[in-house]
Formats: structure tokens, C-alpha cells, sequence
């Protein structure tokens, strides 16, 4: 329990969440502060290739020790489990349709990368280690909730279309090849290649991380003040619990695979985090009828501060508790 | 100066659908079309901006075709097999044009 | 395909303007439009681009509105209540929508 | 609200010959026009877009003027002056303008 | 005297000067060079966040000297005063009418944050140190002068509108949101902050000004190209006297509040810049009948680089003679 | 022919390479990846004035070894020569018009400048010295192709025009302005300049390369794919004979002038390479008539990849071979 204590309060006055809260903050006394979407774009990019590529790299230099088939099958299984009790959850606590509910569903059952890069900055800060194949995993859990969410949809009548289009732009979209590729040139290039480009993926990462998380709070506090009408109290109450609900099903599945102290509670804090990239854009084409304004402001506006305030810190608590470390 | 009659046709749609809408249009015909960026709106549901955003889900994106009048209805019908259950905005404008061999 | 007539109303106006623009337009029940980047442009003022440039200071949005033609003028009024004093260039057109019910 | 005829003269052309047309159509006494970015779109030679582009080669841009309906002959003329072995789309709508004395 | 040179020769070959130089002979030459919008905006997020940040990362280090009290007051003094000098100086220099002069007045109250961290740049160059509030100052001076030079347009019997939606866009424009906002986060997370994204915002720091320096030379070339005919000898006759004066004023001052020889340079430095953010976008709100084309020129075309290049070794020098250093 | 395959195998496996063929093999695959154009021009920019002045520190720091003169003039006579030949190739194998393969022959006249920085960084990581000049002979070979290609142009009947507007925006065209004038700068600041900006433009240059690489992949397969019909088996082919055929003409020019190991694989580097912007805008204007689909994807969809992974090599190995190194 000290734990937690402790590692929130370090966590609470660290840059990242601190720049995060800044733009929340900023956004909902509609300052005139913005980052253009070019460099919001770009600052995702580097992200992206920066964890994919160290993961990678770390894949390269510790090997694989035999849980990666097994830990991407479980990503996937989590992926598609976590809409169906979100989807519950929120019949049970909300007034919201059955497709916009099957919209958010699909949103927790999939991750957030920048949740994810968060977590990991947090673990190297507490000098925690974690399986570099962390990354495929994340990446493995993007799609296989949006099936579920459409199944879900379709239940309920909703004519959600999937077609082999919709397919291929799910798979192939921008977030999951960026990071499977710099994993793939990480895992290929090894050490040799990470020392070539270190000063750029590792030494700046954190101060780009903040600048990328001063941009969420901005767009996260723009959602929250022109959506606020469109929220009940329950809607806000199912994105505080669904991504603890999310964690406490990851748990045994991490523990089960054997994974590390960071990995576990990176595991955890895929399946507690909430998409707001590549499901949103799925759920624009396949679910026109959801209100986009109910899922992102879900995902983006709940979710993403409570898991970056407070969800990780207790994962990562958890799991150092349980490690014994 | 020599012009001829034209349409103007705007259609505000999605980005997320917005290959989905070139492809169809161009397959009904249409191949002469221009996209312009849109930073932001409002609409039914609500206002919105660019501005930060990651994802495509949260933006829009124009595109204008000029056609010859004798086009448009397939034009809009091949548009409207995509937007239909979407939000897109279609508007239609009488222009002239110089160079009418090219529409 | 079935359409019906509307208007097109264009605003180019100073970027440190576009809220109170759209504000004003929505109180006055126009909760329709969109905002399109400008690069730059010339009028009595002279040339200018946005080019690197970090303040809204020097720069310009198009908002474009579709409206039913009974409401051109109360949207008009409206904008001009802010455009007044300011540059901003509005122009009125003709068109046709399909889906007339939205707007 | 009082409002005048106007013409919107609307080129769409590629960026490397923006900075000709716009000094020709200024030499030709159109001294108001407005630049917009265009994102891609698609001709004769095919589709293209501007994403990830570096050279104004691959890119396009949408310029838009209004000018009073007796002076959109001389603007046209001058524009196609540049436009004339060029890729440029011209497309002129008719238009209502408030404070018709700035045009 | 000596020293002033020497400062002087020092600055004008540093990368810094040189790439402004480069951007700006680039755009008279009508050369094709620019630097898109959003990375440019993208730079200035970055220099904000950075000073900043290590604005109140030196506070929390070294703590305050109960000084920041009585500085803040005076910059709040200084931005309301120094309006009435420039408007006195460019209606008897100038043939301006007096809202266009008002107008003008308003920009040198105010202040540029890109020639406060240029000098700070130099400062570090030379070793100097300097009180990390500074940067609260900074924030403090950007808004008042814009309250002076609406009075004395209103008295010029301009209608000028000071609105609440004005003032607060004033006050939380995104510039001074964010600089206070990363002062703030510094001041809390103080060194251990500091130390985890120091690689970000320290070691590239000078690299990123010189982009921004090149696109201020551009947008600057760009501006005084469009805008010559509009300006008379006498406009810019004042915009390389006005900082003289400001620094004038501001020097004794400086001296009363007992700030360390960086803080003298510094505080000249506030008073002798214009602004070219915050008081442009709030002229083009409030007095829509001043020409933005001679404010924007005089600020950005002549009195920054006149700053840039000759202003602060001048400060800088002055106030390493004063200080006996 | 040893070195020529670890060299190769070594080029092969490096992230810069990997990064371009993650970009490529994406846009061939329709992923929504992209890079935006915003962030594209700055990393350019980024590369341009980093290569710029680190070539201008160099020589301050080395001092002119006379030769600079004699390889300008060289360079400015293979840019003026290469055309001819890439010509009479193209009317051998392909049936272009003769107002297309003028076009096309003046992108392979010019040269491409990330293919010299991918170029640089290679021999950098194989620890090989080279003229800090090269730089400045990169630039001057960017323009003379152009006035041979719209001679051959002009000669087959097309009204090419090349007016003194065109002119200047060739020569004051934006990447030949900012690659000179950060030459100056660096020539001017030299050791002391280099330093204060050493942590942001040389330490992270070769992981902004790969960002920059993932870009012209993604640039060049959406190309490919769009354009794979207007080019015939000859036109590879030509794109893949070409490079070899520029750089043997370079080779013994660089001998003659006695350049470095590292100097003549540059030069070779620099005759084999085809441009990709300054010559398409060029062209656009002065020769509307040629298909720019043809000269774009030739140069950057064939062209380019070819050398990045094997032309460079081989220019390196063979240097390295004759220099005995
Ligand atoms: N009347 C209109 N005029 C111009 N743009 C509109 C109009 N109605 C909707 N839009 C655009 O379409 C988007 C979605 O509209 P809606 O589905 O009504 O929320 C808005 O955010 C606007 O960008
Ligand atoms: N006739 C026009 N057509 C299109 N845009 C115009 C026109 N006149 C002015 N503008 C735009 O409005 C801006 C300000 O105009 P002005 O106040 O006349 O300098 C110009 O820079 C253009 O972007
Ligand atoms: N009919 C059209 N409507 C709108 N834009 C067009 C049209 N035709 C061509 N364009 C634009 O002009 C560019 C060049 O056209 P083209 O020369 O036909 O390839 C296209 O890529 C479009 O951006
Ligand atoms: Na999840
Ligand atoms: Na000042
Ligand atoms: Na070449």
C-alpha cells in the first residue's frame, strides 16, 4: 500500500503528468494555446518509431525467452474479452444506446499507445525492467476489439459494415505499422543500430513525451468542455472503473504467462487503456450512427488522465508488490 | 473570354472516408477532383477542430469537382452511395468554365 | 437526384476574429459550417502569406456556411455585427444541397 | 442586408507557378484575392497528394477572387496568360458581395 | 567600452545572429526558403516550454530571493509606461496618425520572448548568471502595455474595444500560458525534473534557436520586402531608438530592485524588445483601424534585429560593467 | 569485391535504410501511414542546415586545401555533361518523347542531397574522412543540368522557357540558399559555432535521417503505385543503369583532383544521384509539357532506392578500393 502512496506522489509531480495538466488546464480556460496537428502528427511519429525501435532492440540483445507466442495470443483473447464486459458495464451504468455502447466498447477493449510509452517512461524512472516484445503485444491488442465492438453493434441491429476495406485499414493503419516496423529494424539492427541513433530515440524521449502529452491535455480538455452536455454521471463513472475492471483481468493472465514485474504491469495497462486512434477512425466508417463525441471524450477525456494520474502508479504497484520487488 | 457551363459540386465528408469517396467517384467517372483541407466546424454534432489531433477520426477534408452539367447526377449518386449514413455536407453551384474540353 | 436550393455563404476574416465570428453565427442560430485554412492572400492591406509565421496576428480562415435561403439574411446580419469594423470579405451563392432537411 | 453581383473566380493551379500568377493578376489591377492549400486531388495525370511531400512540385493551390462582374474579363485573360500551358482549373461562379465599393 | 565590442563581435558571428542574417537576406532576395506554419509554431512551443521550464527549475534550485515580488510590480510598471514614450517619440518623429502610433506604442510596452531567450543564450555563452523568475517577469510584461495603448487610442477618440472576451484572451494567450505553465511545472519538479528532460530542453536548445532564428529572418525579409513603401525614415529612425529608451529606462530600475548582472541585461532587454505575438493579434481585435503592416515591420523587421544584433551586447555589456563583472 | 558485399551487407542492415524500406513497403500496401507535409519540410530543412554547416566547420577547421576551386568547377561540367548522356540512353532503351527524356535527363544532370547525407553518414559510421567542401559542390551541381536539359528540350521542338525569372528561382531555389548560406555559417563560427550547436545537429542526425527516409519511402511507393503504369521495363532499367553510368564518369574526375577517399565517393555519390526538387519544380514551369509522374517516380521511386541500398556501397567500396584504404 506504501507503494502505491509513493509511487503516485512521485508520479503526480512528474514533467509528463504535470505538461498533461497544463493543457487540460489551458484547454478548458480556452486559452488560445494549440499544437498544430503537423506536430502533433509528428511528435506520434517519433513516439512511435522510438518505442517500437527499442523494443525491438531489446528483443535483439535479451532474445526471446518463448513467451512471446503466448503473450500475443493472450493480448488478442484480452482484446476481444474486454468489449463484452465493458459493453455490460455500461448497459448497466449508462442510458447510452446499444451502438454507441458498442462503440465505446470496442475502445477499451483496444489500447492507447501513449498510455503504454507513459508507463514504460515511469518504469525506467523507477528502474523497473520489462520484456522488449511488450510492444508487439500493444500492438496485437489494437484490432481484435473492433470484431468485437461490431459484433456487438450487430446484435443490436446496427448495420456495422466490415468489409475487406475496412479490414485492410484497421491492420494496416498508420499507429500499428509504424510500431511493428521500428520493432521489426529494432530486433534487426540490435545494439549496433540502437547506439547509432540512441541520442535521438533515447536521450530526448521524455521532454518529447511531455510536449506530446501537453498536446492530449489540450485536446482532451477542447473534448471535455464542448461534450460535457452529451456525458451522464455513469458515462463518467464507466471510464474510471472499466479501465481498473480492465487491469484486475490482465493480472492473472500476466501472472499466468510468467512475464516480469514490468511486464505484468504493462499488461495491465494495455487492457486498462482506452484507443483514440486507430479504433475511433474504424468506428467513423464501420458505426456511423455512434457519436463520436461519447467515445473520444471517453477514451480521451476520462480515461487517458485517470489511467495517467492515477491507473498507472497502482498497476505498477501492484506488480512491484506481487514481483516482490 | 469563351466559357461554358459547368457545376460546381463541394462535398464535406470525414476524413476517415474520404479514400472510400475518391475511389467511388472516380470509378463512376469522375477522375478531375481537387481535396482541400478543413480545420475545423460544427455541425448536429457539435463543434470540432484540428487543431492537436492525432487521429483521423476527429477531422474533414473538402473535395471540389467541376463537371459537366450532363455529369453531376451520376456524380451525386456515386457520392452518395458513401455518405448517405454519414455526415457529409454536398453542394452543387452553377460555374462557367474556360476550357470545357477538359471536364 | 432530388436537391434544393440553398446558399453558400463565404467569410474570410483575421484569425484572431474566427471565435467571436462563429460564436456570434451560432447565437444567431447557425450551427452549420466549416473552417478552411487560408496560406495567404492580397487586398488594400497588401500581400501577406503565413509562411512561418507563429502569431495568428498575420492570418486569415475561410469559414463557409450552407444555409436555407430564408435564414441568408439573419446569418448576414450576424457576421456583420463582427466583420464590420474588419476585413473580412463575404460573398453569397446559389446552390443546391440534396438532403435539404439539415440544413 | 443590401448586397451587389460579384464574380468568384476560383484557379486552381500548381505551386511552383502561384508566385507568377498571382504578380500577372495583380499587374492586372486584381489586387484582392485569397490563397488556399490543397491537400491532393486527381487529372489527367493521375492522382497525387501533398503528404510527406518536400518539393512544391507534387502540390497545387486554390486561389479565390472576387472581383465585379466587369473586370472578371480581364482578370481571366491574365490568368491565362500563366494557366495557358499549364495544368490550371478556372471555374468562375456568380456571387453576392456586401460593400460592393471594396471589389 | 572595450567590453561592448568585444560582446558585440562575439554575438554578431554566433550561429545564432548569422542564421537570423541568413533568413533574412534569403527573403529579400525573394529566395524560396520557408519554414511551414506548424513547424515554426512548433519551435516557439518548444523555446517557451524550455525557458520556461528552466525558469522555475533555477527557482526551485536556488529558492527566491524575495525579490520576485517588487521585479514583477516593476515590469508591470514598465510594460504601462513605456507606451507613453514611444507614442511621444513617433508623433514627434513620425508623421503616424495617432492610432496607427497607439497602436505601435503598444508593441514596445510589451515584450518578445524569442530576443529575451536569444540574450539568455548569450548570457550562458558568457557565463553569466541571471534569476531564474526572470521568466515570471517576462510573462508579467507581455500584457499591460496593451491596456496603455488602447487608452491613448481612446483618447485619439478611436473606438477601441477592451471587451472581457479581450482580456482573456490577453491573458491566456497560448504564449503566456505556456511560459508560466513551464515555469510552474519546473518550480515543482525543480532538478529531478530538470535531470529527466534536460537532453530535450538544454543540450539542443541553441540548435532549435537558430531554426527559429532563420524563420524569424524570413518572416522578417519577407515583411520589410512588402512593406517598405509604407514606412518613412522617421518610423525607423524610433524603431532603433525606442529599445535605446527602453533599456534606459529600465536600467535604473533594475539597479533599485538589486538584480544580479544577468538580471540587469535581462530586464533592458524586456524593456528595449517589442512584441510581435500577443500585442499584433490583440491590435487586430481591438483597433482594426491601425495598419498591421507598420506595427509588424518596425517590431519584427527592424527593432529585432537591431536587438538581435547590437541591442543586447549593449545590455549585456552595460550591465557587466555596472555589476563590476 | 570483398569490401563492395560487407559494405553492402553492412548499408543493408542499418536503420536508415530499414526506416525507407518500412516507408515503401507501407505506401505499396496502402497503409494510412504518412508523414505530414509540415514535418517532411522541417526535417529537410533540419538535414539541409545541419550538413550545410558542419561541411563550413570542417573547413574552418582544416583550412582549404586549394582544390575547392578546380571540384566546383568539375562538379558544375559533370552536371552540365550527365544529361547528354542520360538522353541519348533514354531515346536508346525507352520510347519517351524527346521532351520527356530531356526532363527526365536533367533530374540525373542534378543531384539529390539526401542521398549525399545517407552518403556521409555511412562513411562517418566506417570511420572515412572527406572534403568539408563537398558541400559546397553538391550545391553548385544542383542547377547546370537544368540549363542542358531545356537546351535538348529546346532542340527537339518544345518552347522550353527559361526566362530570368526562372533563373533566379533556381538559384535562390530554398535548399540551395539554406545548404550554402549554413555552409557560410558554419565557415564563419567554425570550431566554437559547431560546438554550442554540436548536441542538436550532430548528435541526433542519424535518427532524424531515418524519420526523414521513412518519408521518402512512403513518398516513393505511393509514387510507384500510382505511377507504375506510365513507365515502361526500359525506364527501370534506365533508373538503375544510370546512377552506374554517372558515377564511372565521376570516378576518374575525382582522382584527377586528387580528392580524399571519402571525396571521391561523395562525387561519384553526387553524379549517380538524381534530383527530386529543386529539378521537378523547375520543370513543372519551364517544360509543362513532360509528364512529371515519369520524372518524379524514375528519380525517386527507382533511382533513389537503388543507390541507398546498393549504389552507395559500391561507390564507397570502390573508393575505398583505389584509395587503398
Ligand atoms: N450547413 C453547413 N455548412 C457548412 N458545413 C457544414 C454544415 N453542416 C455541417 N457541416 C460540416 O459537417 C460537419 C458534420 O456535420 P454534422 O454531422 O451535422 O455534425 C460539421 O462539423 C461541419 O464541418
Ligand atoms: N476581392 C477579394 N477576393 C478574395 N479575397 C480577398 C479579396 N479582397 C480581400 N481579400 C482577402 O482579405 C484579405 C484582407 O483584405 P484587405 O483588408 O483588403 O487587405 C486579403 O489579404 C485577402 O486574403
Ligand atoms: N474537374 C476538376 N475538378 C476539380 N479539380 C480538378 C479537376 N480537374 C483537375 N483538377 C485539379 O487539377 C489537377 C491537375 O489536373 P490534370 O492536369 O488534369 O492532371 C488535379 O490533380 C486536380 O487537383
Ligand atoms: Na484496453
Ligand atoms: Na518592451
Ligand atoms: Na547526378
Amino acid at each position: 500500500m506504501d507503494t502505491i502512496f509513493s509511487v503516485m506522489a512521485q508520479n503526480l509531480v512528474s514533467p509528463i503528468v504535470l505538461s498533461f495538466a497544463l493543457g487540460l488546464l489551458a484547454a478548458m480556460a480556452r486559452s488560445s494555446l494549440s499544437v498544430p496537428e503537423a506536430a502533433a502528427k509528428a511528435l506520434s511519429i517519433y513516439l512511435l518509431f522510438a518505442i517500437g525501435f527499442k523494443g525491438g532492440a531489446s528483443v535483439a540483445a535479451h532474445g526471446f525467452d518463448g513467451s512471446l507466442g503466448a503473450a500475443l495470443v493472450s493480448g488478442v483473447a484480452l482484446s476481444l474479452a474486454i468489449p463484452f464486459i465493458a459493453f455490460g458495464l455500461l448497459r448497466a451504468m449508462t442510458r447510452l444506446s446499444a451502438v454507441d455502447a458498442a462503440a465505446v466498447a470496442g475502445h477499451y477493449g483496444s489500447i492507447s499507445i501513449v498510455t503504454f510509452v507513459s508507463a514504460t517512461a515511469i518504469l525506467a524512472t523507477r528502474g523497473v525492467e520489462y520484456e522488449g516484445y511488450m510492444v508487439a503485444v500493444a500492438a496485437a491488442m489494437e484490432a481484435p476489439a473492433i470484431i468485437a465492438a461490431l459484433w456487438l453493434a450487430a446484435r443490436a441491429g446496427a448495420g456495422a459494415r466490415m468489409d475487406r476495406e475496412l479490414w485492410r485499414e484497421v491492420l494496416l493503419n498508420g499507429s500499428i505499422v509504424l510500431l511493428i516496423g521500428a520493432f521489426l529494424i529494432g530486433a534487426l539492427t540490435g545494439e549496433r543500430g540502437l547506439k547509432e541513433i540512441e541520442s535521438f530515440i533515447v536521450s530526448p524521449f521524455k521532454g518529447v513525451l511531455c510536449l506530446f502529452l501537453l498536446d492530449m491535455g489540450l485536446v482532451a480538455g477542447r473534448g471535455l468542455r464542448q461534450a460535457r452536455s452529451v456525458l451522464s454521471a455513469g458515462a463518467f463513472a464507466f471510464a474510471v472503473l472499466m479501465p481498473l475492471a480492465g487491469a484486475a483481468l490482465a493480472l492473472p493472465v500476466a501472472i499466468l504467462l510468467g512475464l516480469s514485474t514490468g511486464g505484468v504491469a504493462l499488461l495491465m495497462v494495455l487492457s486498462a487503456s482506452a484507443s483514440y486512434i486507430a479504433v475511433p477512425a474504424a468506428m467513423r466508417v464501420a458505426l456511423p450512427e455512434a457519436n463520436p463525441s461519447i467515445y473520444l471524450t471517453l477514451s480521451l477525456g476520462v480515461t487517458f488522465p485517470f489511467n495517467l494520474a492515477l491507473g498507472i502508479p497502482i498497476y505498477v504497484a501492484l506488480a512491484e508488490f506481487l514481483g516482490g520487488a | 473570354m469563351q466559357t461554358n457551363d459547368a457545376k460546381r459540386v463541394e462535398i464535406i465528408i470525414e476524413a476517415p472516408l474520404e479514400g472510400r469517396l475518391l475511389d467511388t467517384i472516380s470509378q463512376a467517372g469522375v477522375t478531375g477532383f481537387t481535396v482541400l483541407p478543413v480545420l475545423g466546424g460544427s455541425g448536429r454534432s457539435g463543434r470540432w477542430s484540428r487543431e492537436g489531433q492525432v487521429s483521423a477520426a476527429g477531422g474533414m477534408v473538402a473535395v471540389v469537382c467541376i463537371v459537366r452539367p450532363e455529369r453531376v447526377d451520376r456524380l451525386l449518386e456515386a457520392a452518395f452511395a458513401v455518405v448517405e449514413r454519414h455526415i457529409g455536407v454536398v453542394s452543387v453551384t452553377d460555374c462557367q468554365v474556360v476550357r470545357a474540353e477538359r471536364f
